[in-house]
């Protein structure tokens, strides 16, 4: 995460909050800053979404390509993540500097979808072995003021939920090779179930608590956090300590549990508002960025 | 000297109050433990308190730190400063070599600013100095040979021959009897018996 | 692939003959890990059964310290340099030492030929090495200095990065890197509701089953055994949250399980490269 | 420049003909020395800069750094060219008086005009003679030599492609002007102890008439300017 | 004193030991290192060997993999052999592409595999035209103290004559290879090259096996690679100081003998291998 | 012109906008809280995001400072999801360094540079969505991230793109018009004073017709100006009621 320096004073007055419950701004150790999902920002794309979680905004955009499955896997489509740290969130990812903790969170992301019952990904396939959908999900992070995976995680699941894939016929020309054609009626598309889809909650250490959702400053003086990617049934499918520092196992089932907790939490009332957003269609006025 | 016990990093050899953690040991949560696999020695110097410390073979010391006599060939001249590569840290040698400067004012204690450097070294001189700084980011280890027994202690001529000090600012070669100028290592008492 | 000029030049597009095995009926490939049915090489279920261990020090003689570990069948050879300079001026820590990790499949390592260019697989796991060490070196006593471990996986037949972890940590002790404590790891799949300790690799891969049972996932914890601290975690796929800690405890269990062998292993580097100081300290 | 051709015949017992040489030297304007060595079709051009200031992590303290750069005709650089690199750097090496020239660096690009066989012994030649245009102490200087053994055992000395082909044993051998010692060999191909004295002693005949020519054209060179 | 003069002046110190024909390790000018071998330790290699002179240690793994021959010559295969000197096994070594040592060793082997032919690629070829094996030679270095080429060359040979190929038949309807891992054929290998390598002190002096500060010390380095017959398959000297025609003799006559020790202690560990297969 | 009609007889454009007519114009100033300055713009569907950084020490190699004025650093990048085809890599390309390359000449004219000597400013666009007039749309999205960063600027710097159909001027060009049209003048313009920080022309145009293309432009870009003015009074009096003036 693009650090920020903070002297040993602020570290103390930090951990001493943390340890009466009671954080920089206000909130309990287990809650969430105030949260803002918005999806179809970008019109170029089948699906996307922005999260604007405190200072922290990452836009998530879906292209559906064409491609051919994987040798391994013939009947199924797959993701292709990519997540482009730009300079707007800081000087210091100019040029390359942003390819490192890119491809750190690319990763956990391909992790995070790996298992086979987060997306069901057989629904992309149009012909086994020849044709199939690849949703090349792209990250751009626009500002980061610390949990970027939560922000992540929630953005690219309520990109999932806003992709309209357009429907393939497929019909069999006379000498057996196979005929696609697109429909390109907007309405008559194929939507995915992102129920299964998880959440990435991050858990830092700071001092004998942990505490979610943690900003810069309050990541600088974490020594580790733990990483746990939950599903709205409470099941974890991708757990990671991040950090230099060790923590004790009490402590690491302790947030275990936390984690699921609030991970928990968190799907509902997502759902509820994406549900709205649909049903609004287009009435709904777009706020965007002029919001 | 106890029993010697072999130990490794982690053990936790006694109470902070019954010994003084010495090299290779820390300490923590009031116990001390080892940081190091190798013999556990207690060491009593007089006071109550004996000093418990780990010993790996000959090898302790792995980096020049502030105040240590190295020994190190310089590699290039410039007329602010010489560049040298550090080869031993006391009498044990470095496996991979490090980059130490010294800078015009640090070659001589006596009139530092009439130095000129092409007269105090030459690439590829064997050079005892001493670790002043650490150096900051950009820059590496800062040496200094302005003490009495620093300085060059084996130095080769044009043609390739190894040179005899002659005087403090002075080496000769054996054969040609040419002189160079060189800042030159006194030649310790224990050596001059060869 | 765009074409390697610094290599001799192979053929474009090279297949693995195991594609080509014909395939057996499509059905799972479950004859390994059955829920009841006890593991290939006779090791129980759901207990803290790791596989015979082999470590040895001191294999590379160019290295300041290295290790070589064989877990069953699993292989893999640490070696460590330094403290040395580090190249990279811009971020030298002035304070505290820097941590450098690279993690190597070699490309006869694995059933389908691995290539020479590291794959981003092999990034995650040198990152992963990398926050799994770092809580075990003390490297504040190495300022403005960077310390390189290398580990090269020579044979994977399951949990590489758990034995690579433990390996790694006997190096640095054998490079004589002052530690709070060794590392060790260890690993487990679980499966259902029985965990399988230490698996192998079709262990590993295996279970991809068609249907997808739920609580399928492999975990590895890397841990400081006697400051009993863990340095180290990595769970995916699909766990129960209560199996997780479950695992987490297994694993643990696991790790102390290495640890005479690990402790041995050092002791007898450290008696052979020194002999006691006793004779050879004159004062 | 001039352009010096001759064709020449080494009489002896077996076959010691070598093609039809040319050298042209300074015909390049940015390189400190520049040659351009033509055996029979097979054509190299040679440019050295130097000695120039070194990059501080290749920098040795007590001589020269020499960087060698073949340039195929067509294509990249790969692995055959790095090791035909190394081969001319450590002979260049072997010949070059570097300790004159401490922490600096010499850098030698050979490019290829066209290949039609002994191409190794053609950049040798051409890095040779761009060593002495560009005016660098040398100790001695050195030529290529190239044997191919044919199906049926005869030796062909600076081979074209085609015989190259058909050879059973190709050679190349750096030979030194001092000594005729053999400063570099690399080989193809299986072949007999007494086969290799033979190549050996073919090439130290076959450099008195290459080292001839280096005279001949290097004469021909001044005779103008003097 | 003598630790300092070691590292102070590496190259009076060798030459105090040369003078009396004998080496700062105690070996004889014209004496090997200890080699010890082991064949066929990878099993997920389909054939694999492990060689150490004194420190060296290189490991080979052969991999092998289907693919369609070559349009110039469809019936034969390809043999890939690849050499690579990772930051493991040396501190000179930086992570990253190939340097120009790894990348000379390789093209060194590759040219040795075509000049001795130490297999044929006939044998190679499953279809003529449609499916040939290529063979991925993969030689690593786990510890680089000097002569990388010998320990390379016996690393390879040994792993050709452990390698074992799967069956491969053409389903005649489906046109598409199948593979029956459980029936193995070992690979025919015709000739069996061995190399030794030699460093030149001052011009001079000739020393057998040097290791990694003796061959950075030398003047130039020799490799010789002979085969049972007697006959030569590369004589390798990336340049250097001049070698005489009688010096590269005895080199020649020494690399023979080499060759006999080499192929006894081949034989032993195959033989003692073979019956468990 | 083969393809699309992009001038219909009755002289109306492909999105009904007469010839000199502008797209819509969005405008937000301040939208992120931990730059220096940033701004947001929407011309019709094409959307950029500028964030200016600075003045602050100079970053990476010493040699860069220039010892009287500051050193304008740019850096202009696309979403990867931002045109109809996916775009591999957002900057690096030729394209993106030519674009930042013309960025900096812009404003190294407007901004008042030498006012801080040995220092360095950074301005960063991403184009969001992409339909023509990307240029355009980073110059006046970053002009205001300059003000909202408080840095001194000589005049807006107001761009604007500007064609030749069937011999008639078109302003602000949207990607069809673009690329059917095959003339694309881009210009960079300081309203008050009329001074031309940059114009730019890729494609053959005859040489009379260029006046009436630079006067069709230069217009835009004076009514362009007066919409950014209009963004920014309106953003100065949310921040003084804000600030309770």
């Amino acid at each position: 995460m693009a650090t920020v320096q903070i002297c040993e004073a602020e570290k103390v007055y930090i951990m001493h909050g943390v340890r009466d419950d009671l954080r920089i701004d206000g909130r309990a150790c287990d809650d969430y800053r105030h949260m803002e999902v918005e999806t179809d920002v970008v019109s170029n794309t089948d699906g996307s979404a922005r999260v604007k979680m405190g200072d922290t905004d990452i836009l998530v955009g879906i292209k559906a390509e064409m491609g051919r499955p994987r040798p391994l896997i013939p009947d199924e489509g797959y993701l292709e993540f990519f997540v482009d740290c730009s300079a707007n969130a800081t000087p210091e990812f100019e040029g390359r500097g942003g390819e490192e903790l890119g491809s750190e969170i690319s990763s956990t992301l391909y992790k995070m979808f790996q298992n086979r019952s987060s997306l069901d990904l057989r629904a992309l396939c149009i012909v086994p072995r020849e044709h199939c959908w690849v949703l090349y999900v792209d990250v751009l992070l626009l500002q980061c003021d610390g949990n970027l995976l939560d922000a992540t995680s929630i953005a690219v699941k309520a990109a999932l939920f806003s992709t309209r894939i357009p429907k393939v016929h497929v019909s069999e020309d006379d000498e057996g090779g196979k005929e696609l054609e697109i429909s390109d009626d907007p309405y008559d598309c194929m939507r995915l179930q992102v129920e299964d889809v998880p959440c990435i909650v991050t858990l830092s250490k700071i001092g004998h608590r942990h505490v979610v959702d943690a900003t810069l400053q309050e990541a600088a003086c974490s020594m580790a956090s733990l990483i746990i990617a939950v599903t709205h049934k409470g099941n974890v499918t991708c757990v990671r300590k991040v950090g230099g520092g060790s923590l004790d196992p009490e402590s690491i089932f302790e947030m275990t549990e936390t984690g699921k907790r609030v991970g928990k939490a968190l799907h509902a009332p997502l759902m509820k508002l994406l549900q709205e957003e649909e049903v609004l269609g287009k009435r709904r006025q777009k706020v965007g960025f002029l919001g | 000297m106890s029993l010697l016990k072999l130990c490794v990093p982690g053990d936790r050899l006694c109470g902070a109050e019954d010994c003084i953690p010495g090299t290779g040991t820390y300490l923590r949560h009031g116990y001390i433990f080892a940081s190091l696999a190798g013999y556990v020695l207690r060491k009593n110097e007089g006071e109550e308190l004996p000093i418990i410390s780990v010993v790996k073979e000959t090898e302790a010391q792995l980096l020049p730190d502030v105040g240590a006599i190295v020994t190190c060939k310089v590699t290039s001249i410039n007329p602010r400063f010489a560049k040298v590569h550090v080869l031993y840290v006391g009498s044990t040698p470095l496996k991979d070599n490090f980059r130490g400067t010294i800078r015009k004012e640090d070659v001589r204690a006596t009139e530092k600013d009439k130095v000129e450097m092409y007269k105090s070294f030459r690439p590829g001189d064997i050079v005892l100095a001493k670790v002043i700084s650490l150096g900051d980011v950009q820059s590496n280890y800062l040496l200094t040979t302005a003490e009495n027994e620093l300085g060059v202690v084996v130095a080769h001529n044009e043609a390739g021959i190894q040179m005899i000090p002659i005087s403090w600012c002075e080496m000769q070669c054996p054969h040609t009897h040419v002189k160079e100028f060189r800042k030159v290592a006194p030649v310790q008492s224990e050596y001059l018996q060869a | 692939m765009p074409v390697d000029t610094r290599r001799v030049r192979a053929p474009e597009e090279s297949q693995c003959p195991l594609l080509f095995v014909p395939l057996l009926p499509r059905g799972p490939l479950r004859t390994v890990a059955q829920p009841e049915k006890a593991r290939v090489d006779g090791r129980q279920r759901s207990q803290v059964d790791v596989r015979p261990v082999f470590a040895r020090c001191g294999l590379v003689t160019q290295a300041k310290g290295s290790a070589y570990m064989e877990a069953g069948k699993t292989k893999v050879l640490c070696a460590v340099y330094g403290p040395r300079e580090s190249e990279r001026k811009d971020d030298t820590d002035m304070k505290a030492g820097r941590l450098v990790c690279d993690f190597r499949y070699a490309p006869f390592s694995c059933p389908k030929r691995g290539t020479w260019i590291q794959g981003s697989e092999e990034r995650d796991a040198a990152q992963a090495l990398q926050e799994a060490l770092r809580p075990g070196l003390c490297l504040h006593r190495y300022p403005r200095a960077q310390v390189e471990v290398n580990v090269l996986v020579l044979e994977h037949d399951g949990s590489v990065l758990a034995h690579a972890v433990t390996c790694a940590s006997m190096a640095l002790v054998d490079a004589g890197v002052e530690m709070y404590d060794l590392v060790l790891g260890c690993a487990l799949r679980q499966d259902g509701d029985s965990y399988l300790l230490d698996p192998t690799l079709a262990e590993e891969s295996g279970g991809h089953a068609t249907q997808p049972e739920d609580n399928q996932g492999g975990v590895t914890v890397a841990l400081l055994p006697s400051l009993g601290q863990v340095s180290g975690l990595h769970a995916d796929g699909e766990l129960r949250d209560e199996s997780v800690s479950a695992a987490v405890r297994a694993c643990m269990e696991g790790c102390h399980r290495l640890y005479p062998v690990v402790r041995r292993a050092l002791v007898y580097a450290a008696r052979r490269k020194a002999a006691p100081p006793g004779d050879s300290l004159e004062t | 420049m001039h352009n010096a051709r001759n064709a020449m015949e080494v009489e002896s017992s077996s076959t010691c003909a070598l093609r039809e040489f040319g050298c042209e030297q300074s015909l390049l304007s940015r390189p400190d020395g520049s040659s351009s060595f033509i055996q029979g079709d097979t054509s190299v051009l040679a440019g050295v800069y130097g000695p120039a200031d070194v990059k501080v992590s290749k920098e040795i303290h007590d001589r020269a750094t020499l960087e060698v750069l073949i340039q195929p005709k067509v294509g990249m650089s790969g692995v055959r060219e790095r090791a035909q690199e190394q081969c001319v750097r450590e002979t260049c090496e072997a010949a070059l008086l570097s300790s004159l020239h401490p922490r600096s660096s010499l850098s030698l690009v050979l490019q290829i005009i066209h290949d039609d066989g002994s191409l190794l012994s053609c950049c040798l030649n051409a890095a040779c003679m761009a060593l002495m245009d560009a005016g660098l102490p040398m100790g001695c200087l050195f030529c290529g030599v190239t044997c191919a053994i044919d199906r049926d055992g005869r030796i062909v000395t600076d081979p074209t492609m085609q015989q190259e082909k058909e050879s059973r044993a190709l050679m190349t051998f750096a030979i030194d002007s001092t000594e005729r010692k053999v400063l570099m060999s690399t080989t193809k191909g299986s072949f007999s102890v007494n086969e290799l004295q033979q190549c050996i002693a073919v090439s130290q005949r076959a450099s008195e008439k290459i080292f001839q020519f280096y005279r001949d054209s290097v004469r021909r060179r001044y005779s103008k300017t003097l | 004193m003598a630790a300092g003069f070691k590292t102070a002046e590496p190259l009076e110190y060798h030459r105090s030991f040369l003078k009396e024909n004998c080496r700062p390790d105690g070996r004889e000018l014209g004496e090997f290192r200890a080699t010890t071998l082991n064949i066929g330790s990878i099993s997920t290699a389909d054939g694999s060997a492990l060689v150490k002179i004194g420190n060296t240690t290189v490991i080979c793994g052969i991999k092998a993999e289907l693919a369609t021959p070559p349009t110039d010559a469809p019936n034969k295969g390809y043999i890939v052999p690849n050499v690579d000197l990772p930051p493991l096994c040396s501190s000179r070594f930086r992570p990253g592409p190939p340097g120009e040592q790894a990348q000379a060793a390789s093209q060194f082997i590759a040219d040795l595999i075509d000049s001795a032919n130490i297999i044929q690629r006939e044998d190679l070829c499953i279809e003529s035209g449609k499916l040939s094996w290529v063979l991925y030679c993969d030689i690593m270095c786990l510890d680089y103290d000097g002569n990388l080429l010998d320990a390379c060359v016996i690393a390879l040979l040994a792993a050709l004559e452990n390698a074992q190929l799967p069956e491969v038949t053409i389903n005649k309807e489906t046109e598409l290879a199948e593979v029956n891992p459980q029936k193995l054929h070992p690979l025919n290998v015709t000739k069996h090259p061995v190399g030794s390598s030699f460093a030149v002190f001052d011009n001079t002096i000739v020393i057998v096996d040097p290791t990694a500060e003796e061959e950075s010390l030398s003047t130039a380095t020799i490799t010789v690679v002979t085969d049972e017959d007697e006959r030569l398959c590369a004589l390798h000297k990336p340049g250097g100081s001049g070698l005489s025609a009688e010096k590269l003799q005895d080199c020649i006559s020494r690399a023979v003998t080499r060759h006999r020790e080499v192929r006894k202690l081949i034989e032993e560990v195959l033989k003692s291998i073979k019956p468990q297969q | 012109m083969a393809g699309l009609e992009l001038l219909s007889d009755q002289g109306y454009r492909l999105d009904g906008r007469k010839p000199s007519e502008l797209r819509k114009v969005q405008a937000r100033m301040g939208i992120f809280t931990r730059a220096d300055g940033s701004a947001y713009i929407e011309q019709g569907n094409t959307k950029a995001l500028a964030v200016v950084y600075g003045p602050h020490e100079v970053r990476g190699s010493r040699s860069k400072t220039l010892h009287d004025r500051a050193v304008i650093n740019c850096q202009y990048s696309m979403a990867t999801f931002s045109t109809a085809e996916r775009k591999r890599r957002p900057h690096g390309d030729r394209k993106s360094s030519e674009m930042s390359l013309h960025l900096k000449q812009t404003f190294e004219a407007a901004i008042l540079t030498q006012l801080y000597p040995r220092s360095q400013i950074d301005i960063y666009v991403k184009i969001l969505q992409s339909d023509g007039g990307n240029y355009s749309a980073c110059v006046n999205a970053a002009t205001l991230a300059v003000i909202d960063a408080g840095i001194p600027i000589r005049d807006y710097v107001c761009a604007c793109s500007a064609g030749f159909v069937e011999d008639t001027p078109l302003v602000d060009l949207c990607h069809a018009e673009e690329t059917g049209s095959g003339t694309a003048v881009a210009l960079a313009l300081l309203p008050r004073g009329g001074q031309i920080a940059l114009l730019q022309m890729d494609a053959r145009l005859h040489q009379d017709h260029l006046d009436p293309v630079m006067e069709a432009a230069m217009t835009a870009c004076r009514s362009l100006g007066q919409v950014l003015d209009g963004v920014v009074r309106q953003h100065l009096q949310e921040v003084s009621i804000l600030t309770g003036e």
